[in-house]
């Protein structure tokens, strides 16, 4: 026991990930801690679009399994497990077995490398980057193999678009990649591939990616942002699996568990990405205004801002609890909602202990920054109309690649020579506004 | 207009009103002539509507009406024609494109044949239905039950 | 239970791991020959190459492994599988897989094997009198630093030492050609 | 731009067994699909996502509606036509219940005929508002889809309120109207008219100036206005191309005549066109039922028809414009209480027919944007 503790001691202590500590405990337990946190942002991320969505719409959504619809996920993923499991005849059936698990392996894998915190990551790699993009391409194989083993012709249709797709637009948001990349390299230092030390350069460097080289990390950014969309085939770029013409693209033959897997691999997909734009560009980990109000008062400050958050959470549950209709139909209800609340509430009070104030700071902004790009996803979803295959790939290959290949070359001339660059910047600001008109 | 085509033509073509519509009953014969026309001459450039009612106890059994509209008159006219079972008639797609799925309409209810028309064929019945169900003698709850049973695998559509 | 050791070899870098690799890799190549079906022969080619990215990273060469994913699990394949997809598989499995010269081809890759062993085994003399193989140990300081991706870059890129410029360049122009001579090929006008 | 009438049937037989080697596939969309409004079934031949041509196959809602009206009497026959453009339905019965009154010889009351357009031009609103809101759905946007269904439900209620029914109403009864309006009937047209107004304002704000939208419409399905006269395609589709022409103008029934109104039209023919026209439609039937709704004359609201009705052996053509265009009605009475023969002239049919030749050289995508800018109703269209 006491061994134990001095074992947790010891890794409290610890500057490192336990990947580069070689602690493979601590690993294996990180890696439990992130699948099941990410399972729950899925869930979480289920509820919340059909909410958020309902609500833009003018309605309800979900709200009879369980109060305000909670439970509704968790009945949903119930019935997919339930659901008869459907091999069509016709279908390649160890290839169509295996699809769903690329997939999901795939979109599983890059959150080894994704820093949560300064040691708040399964490892850092020294090509961490490198890696998320690379894994996260293989999610097209399991995509165009399960299209293609379900023998039928919407799905190939669907998985050839989506890969073609997803490839396309790597070239694009790889770049935009590369551009943020170069900003790493400046001073003394050399650049890094490495997840956790991009964030560390932008906290030495004192300013976001995002508004560094002002307008060229911004310009990045917006190109990565459109290409990751794109990446995860999210509205409006959702052609893969647009309703109307393919019924559902390269899932249409697939039923209960193993469409469940595909509908968790896109939704940690979509965290992925985001947890790489927040990462190169929204400084990760660190939290908001560090020059403008910094010092350690305002450190304390805002470490109260998780607790207060879900405080706030909870009181918004306490507050629905007093609304909830007072007819005994709603009982249950109710009391499940102030149980909820209360459940927020305690999370929220256990954030205010010190130990874990200290520690829990930078996964929760890190959280709240993909939290941004989630309501993001799905506000698009909410608003726009889909793009066609062809204006998809034009939008791909004839803006935002040319616009990354410029952006790419003024970065490393800025990074470079400033007084290059001062010859530079007038055509980049007529580009930037191009790309505006282009954009609006 | 009226005069001068019946002069032409002399007894195929009949002016007629009734309640404020004109329409004109043309022999057989002369509908193509008629047709072409009506649609160069007096730019009836719009064929609404191309249509057949089947009696079945005149010696022709079909009148086969055109309903046809011209947006610069902004008068409507219908051309009634009366041919016999079997008959067939010439196929207005040169004149107007739309009545390719009203001709094949009128093929598929009452049975009567276009001749030059690109894809006569069954429109709102299945291919292969026997029977043409707007003709009188066709009751109505009658069916192609050959057709139900091969195809629907069930006893009887009713 | 033993302390979190800060230093030292991280035990990813153990034979066992090196034997599972190389097992998966070796069942993968015989199932890209053996299967008539050319997108399960596809899946395993891709499972052989993510099995070599797994050896780099074994070997302290994450940036290969990260290429190796990226270009050819991730590029390559897909389009490998995309053109195989769209090619008649019933008409491919009626063909008859073996043609006659596998005796031939045995040869050659017993050839090519005995090669490779005579290859990594000759032991050279240099002029200090040390014994090594004909790999390089320039550069192997890089690997064990796990600075691999910077040793690759200054290797390439560095004023002083980017040796392999030139031919990095040169491959860069040729694939380009490649990929010219495909369009004007494939394309039925342009 | 293909000449219409040389278009060729399609050659469907032609096997498809690989892609690569065929270059080209014949892709079967429907009978159950999302995006073809219902049963419509078509067959797509396709160069890669280009659309070499398309055959439609129709029927499979054939309930042989002109066969039942040559087995009922006129007034019996009335709630079948509901039946049709189910979405429309109150211009349905509008459009028999005139053509049997000419066939009568009797006209509608002024009350009568008041009421008719408001309750039609009403209709017409939701009629466009379920257009609107598949249409976008269909391109990808799924957010007006709840917008329009929030308001007409709105038009709904008024019909509920009136008739008793929300959906196949049938309001109107030959010779007049059957209910007279009731009481705050007035008050809640007006009401819905000012309610609506920035609303349509709403689903503009959504589309109209939205760049993607703008983007998978505009050039998309472009039909010339003498393809749209030629193919006999009316109603919305026919204006958008520059054809200003609205029966309501041209030949005015049910006392249009007294009512001050644009004909909204197009230049293009285009998809964005289709819309922009049916969105200033819903404007203009707003006006329309605005100026009805102040000028209701007082009066009996049924002429006098006899209680068991025998037309004198004739026949009539009538047609009004139907939210989809010239929907006609040809009555052909032998003096007996059952009509001879009633065919009606559906506009979804007719103007379906123009589908091949707008998706010609356009890609599988537009093909849906296509059909819902059409907005056909598969009730009609196989009747």
């Amino acid at each position: 026991m006491h061994d134990f503790v001095q074992y947790v001691e010891s890794y409290l202590g610890s500057d490192k990930t336990p990947g580069a500590a070689g602690n493979i405990f601590w690993a294996t337990v990180y890696v439990l801690l992130v699948f099941v946190g990410l399972s729950i942002a899925v869930i979480a991320m289920n509820w919340l679009e059909r909410k958020i969505l309902a609500h833009m719409q003018v309605r309800l959504g979900p709200m009879r399994v369980g109060p305000h619809g909670l439970l509704q996920p968790i009945a949903d993923a119930l019935k997919l497990l339930l659901k008869e499991d459907i091999i069509p005849d016709g279908a390649d059936k160890v290839v169509f077995w295996v699809a769903p698990f690329i997939v999901v392996l795939a979109a599983f894998t890059v959150f080894v490398v994704v820093p949560f915190g300064p040691t708040h990551a399964i490892t850092d790699m020294n090509i961490g980057i490198l890696f998320m993009l690379g894994v996260s391409s293989l999610s097209v194989l399991g995509i165009v193999t399960a299209g293609w083993a379900s023998n039928s012709h919407y799905p190939l249709i669907g998985a050839l678009r989506s890969s073609a797709q997803m490839v396309s637009y790597e070239v694009a948001m790889g770049l935009a990649v590369v551009s943020a990349i170069l900003m790493t390299s400046l001073g003394s230092k050399d650049g890094t591939l490495s997840m956790i030390e991009i964030v560390q350069r932008q906290q030495e460097q004192g300013v976001w990616f995002l508004f560094k080289f002002f307008p060229l990390g911004i310009i990045a950014f917006a190109i990565f942002a459109v290409a990751m969309v794109a990446e995860t085939n999210r509205a409006p770029f959702d052609l893969p699996e647009a309703e109307s013409e393919l019924t559902a693209g390269f899932h249409t033959e697939y039923s209960g568990f193993r469409w469940s897997l595909f509908f968790l691999a896109e939704y940690s997909a979509m965290i992925a990405v985001s947890s790489i734009a927040v990462t190169l560009w929204l400084g990760g980990w660190l939290r908001p205004f560090p020059n403008l109000l910094h010092g350690a008062t305002w450190d304390l400050a805002f470490s109260f801002i998780p607790g207060l958050t879900f405080l706030f959470l909870g009181v918004i549950c306490f507050y629905n609890t007093a609304r909830m209709p007072k007819h005994p139909l709603f009982k249950i209800q109710t009391i499940g909602l102030a149980a909820f609340g209360a459940v927020l509430a305690l999370i929220g009070v256990v954030m205010f202990i010190p130990v874990v104030r200290d520690r829990v700071g930078d996964i929760f902004w890190f959280s709240a920054k993909v939290a941004g790009f989630m309501y993001l996803y799905i506000w698009y979803r909410g608003t726009f109309p889909r793009y066609r295959f062809d204006q998809l790939m034009k939008v791909g290959w004839k803006v935002l690649l040319p616009t990354g290949l410029a952006l790419l070359i003024c970065t490393a001339l800025w990074a470079m020579r400033s007084e290059v660059w001062a010859g530079v910047i007038v055509p980049v600001w007529l580009g930037f506004a191009d790309l505006l008109r282009r954009i609006f | 207009m009226v005069a001068k085509y019946k002069r032409e033509y002399g007894s195929g073509i009949n002016a007629l009103t009734y309640l404020g519509q004109n329409y004109l009953e043309v022999d057989r014969s002369l509908i193509p002539e008629i047709l072409q026309l009506l649609r160069d001459d007096e730019k009836f450039d719009y064929c609404v509507d191309l249509t057949a009612v089947h009696y079945p106890n005149r010696e022709k059994q079909f009148d086969v009406v055109w309903v046809l509209y011209s947006f610069p008159r902004n008068e409507r006219i219908r051309v009634k024609t009366q041919i016999a079972d079997g008959e067939s008639l010439p196929s207005s797609v040169p004149l107007w494109a739309t009545c390719n799925w009203l001709e094949r309409e009128v093929y598929d209810m009452f049975g009567i044949k276009f001749d030059g028309h690109p894809d006569l064929k069954r429109i709102l019945l299945p291919e292969g239905w026997k029977g043409f169900p707007l003709r009188k003698d066709y009751g109505i709850l009658q069916q192609d039950n050959e057709w139900v049973q091969i195809n629907l695998g069930i006893e009887s559509g009713q | 239970m033993n302390l979190p050791p800060v230093t030292g070899n991280p035990p990813v870098a153990t034979p066992y791991f090196f034997y599972g690799l190389a097992a998966i890799m070796v069942i993968g190549g015989i199932l890209v020959i053996t299967r008539k079906n050319a997108v399960h022969s596809a899946l395993a080619l891709i499972t052989t190459l993510l099995a070599q990215a797994a050896l780099y990273l074994m070997l302290y060469a994450p940036f290969v492994a990260g290429v190796q994913i990226i270009l050819y699990a991730g590029g390559i394949m897909v389009l490998f599988l995309f053109v195989i997809m769209l090619i008649s598989i019933e008409r491919a499995e009626k063909e008859r897989q073996f043609n006659k010269q596998w005796l031939v081809g045995i040869a050659a890759a017993g050839a090519l094997g005995g090669l490779f062993i005579a290859v990594y085994t000759t032991v050279t003399r240099t002029g200090s009198g040390q014994a090594s193989t004909i790999f390089p140990s320039v550069g192997r300081d890089w690997y064990v630093e796990g600075q691999n991706t910077q040793g690759i870059a200054s290797l390439l890129f560095d004023q002083h030492s980017g040796t392999y410029m030139f031919a990095f360049e040169i491959a860069s122009l040729l694939l380009l050609v490649a990929i010219i001579g495909a369009v004007v090929m494939a394309k039925k006008r342009i | 731009m293909t000449d219409p009438k040389t278009l060729s049937p399609l050659d469907l037989e032609t096997p498809d067994k690989t892609f690569l080697d065929a270059n080209e596939l014949v892709i079967n969309m429907g009978p159950q699909h999302p995006a073809t409004h219902g049963v419509l079934r078509v067959i797509l031949r396709l160069d890669g996502e280009k659309v070499l041509g398309l055959e439609c196959v129709i029927g499979y809602l054939h309930r042989g509606v002109e066969k039942i009206a040559e087995n009922r009497t006129y007034t019996m026959f009335n709630p079948y036509v509901d039946r049709m453009d189910y979405v429309a339905a109150v211009s349905n019965g509008l459009g028999y219940c005139e053509a049997v009154e000419k066939l009568l010889s009797v006209e509608a009351p002024p009350r009568a005929q008041y009421i008719r357009v408001i309750l039609t031009e009403l209709n017409r609103i939701a009629s466009h508002q379920l257009w609107l809101g598949t249409h976008a759905l269909d391109i990808g946007a799924i957010t007006p889809l709840f917008y329009t269904f929030r308001d007409r439900e709105e038009i709904l209620k008024i019909f509920e309120k009136y008739c008793g029914a929300r959906l196949t109403t049938h309001a109107f009864r030959i010779g007049g109207l059957q209910y007279e309006a009731y009481d705050g009937f007035e008050k809640d047209v007006k009401g819905f008219c000012s309610f609506v107004k920035p609303k349509i304002d709403e689903y503009e704000e959504l589309l109209t100036t939205n760049r993607i939208w703008l983007e998978r419409t505009r050039g998309v399905g472009v039909i010339s206005g003498k393809d749209c006269i030629a193919l006999g395609v009316t109603g919305p589709v026919l204006r958008a191309s520059g054809v200003r022409w609205d029966i309501r103008k041209a030949q005015p029934y049910a006392s249009y005549k007294n009512f001050e109104f644009d004909v909204p039209t197009g230049e293009n023919g285009d998809t964005y066109d289709r819309y922009i026209v049916r969105m200033a439609e819903m404007r203009q039937s707003l006006r329309i039922i605005e100026q009805a709704v102040e000028g209701i004359p007082e009066g009996p609201i049924m002429a006098k028809v006899p209680k068991v009705m025998k037309p004198p052996v004739g026949e009539v053509y009538h047609s009004i414009e139907a939210p989809k265009g010239e929907l006609g009605y040809f009555i052909v009475s032998d003096g007996s209480t059952q009509p001879y023969r009633v065919r009606v002239r559906p506009p979804s049919f007719v103007n379906l027919q123009a589908l091949d030749l707008m998706c010609r050289n356009q890609l599988v995508a537009d093909v849906i944007a296509v059909i819902g800018t059409l907005d056909i109703v598969l009730g009609e269209v196989d009747r």
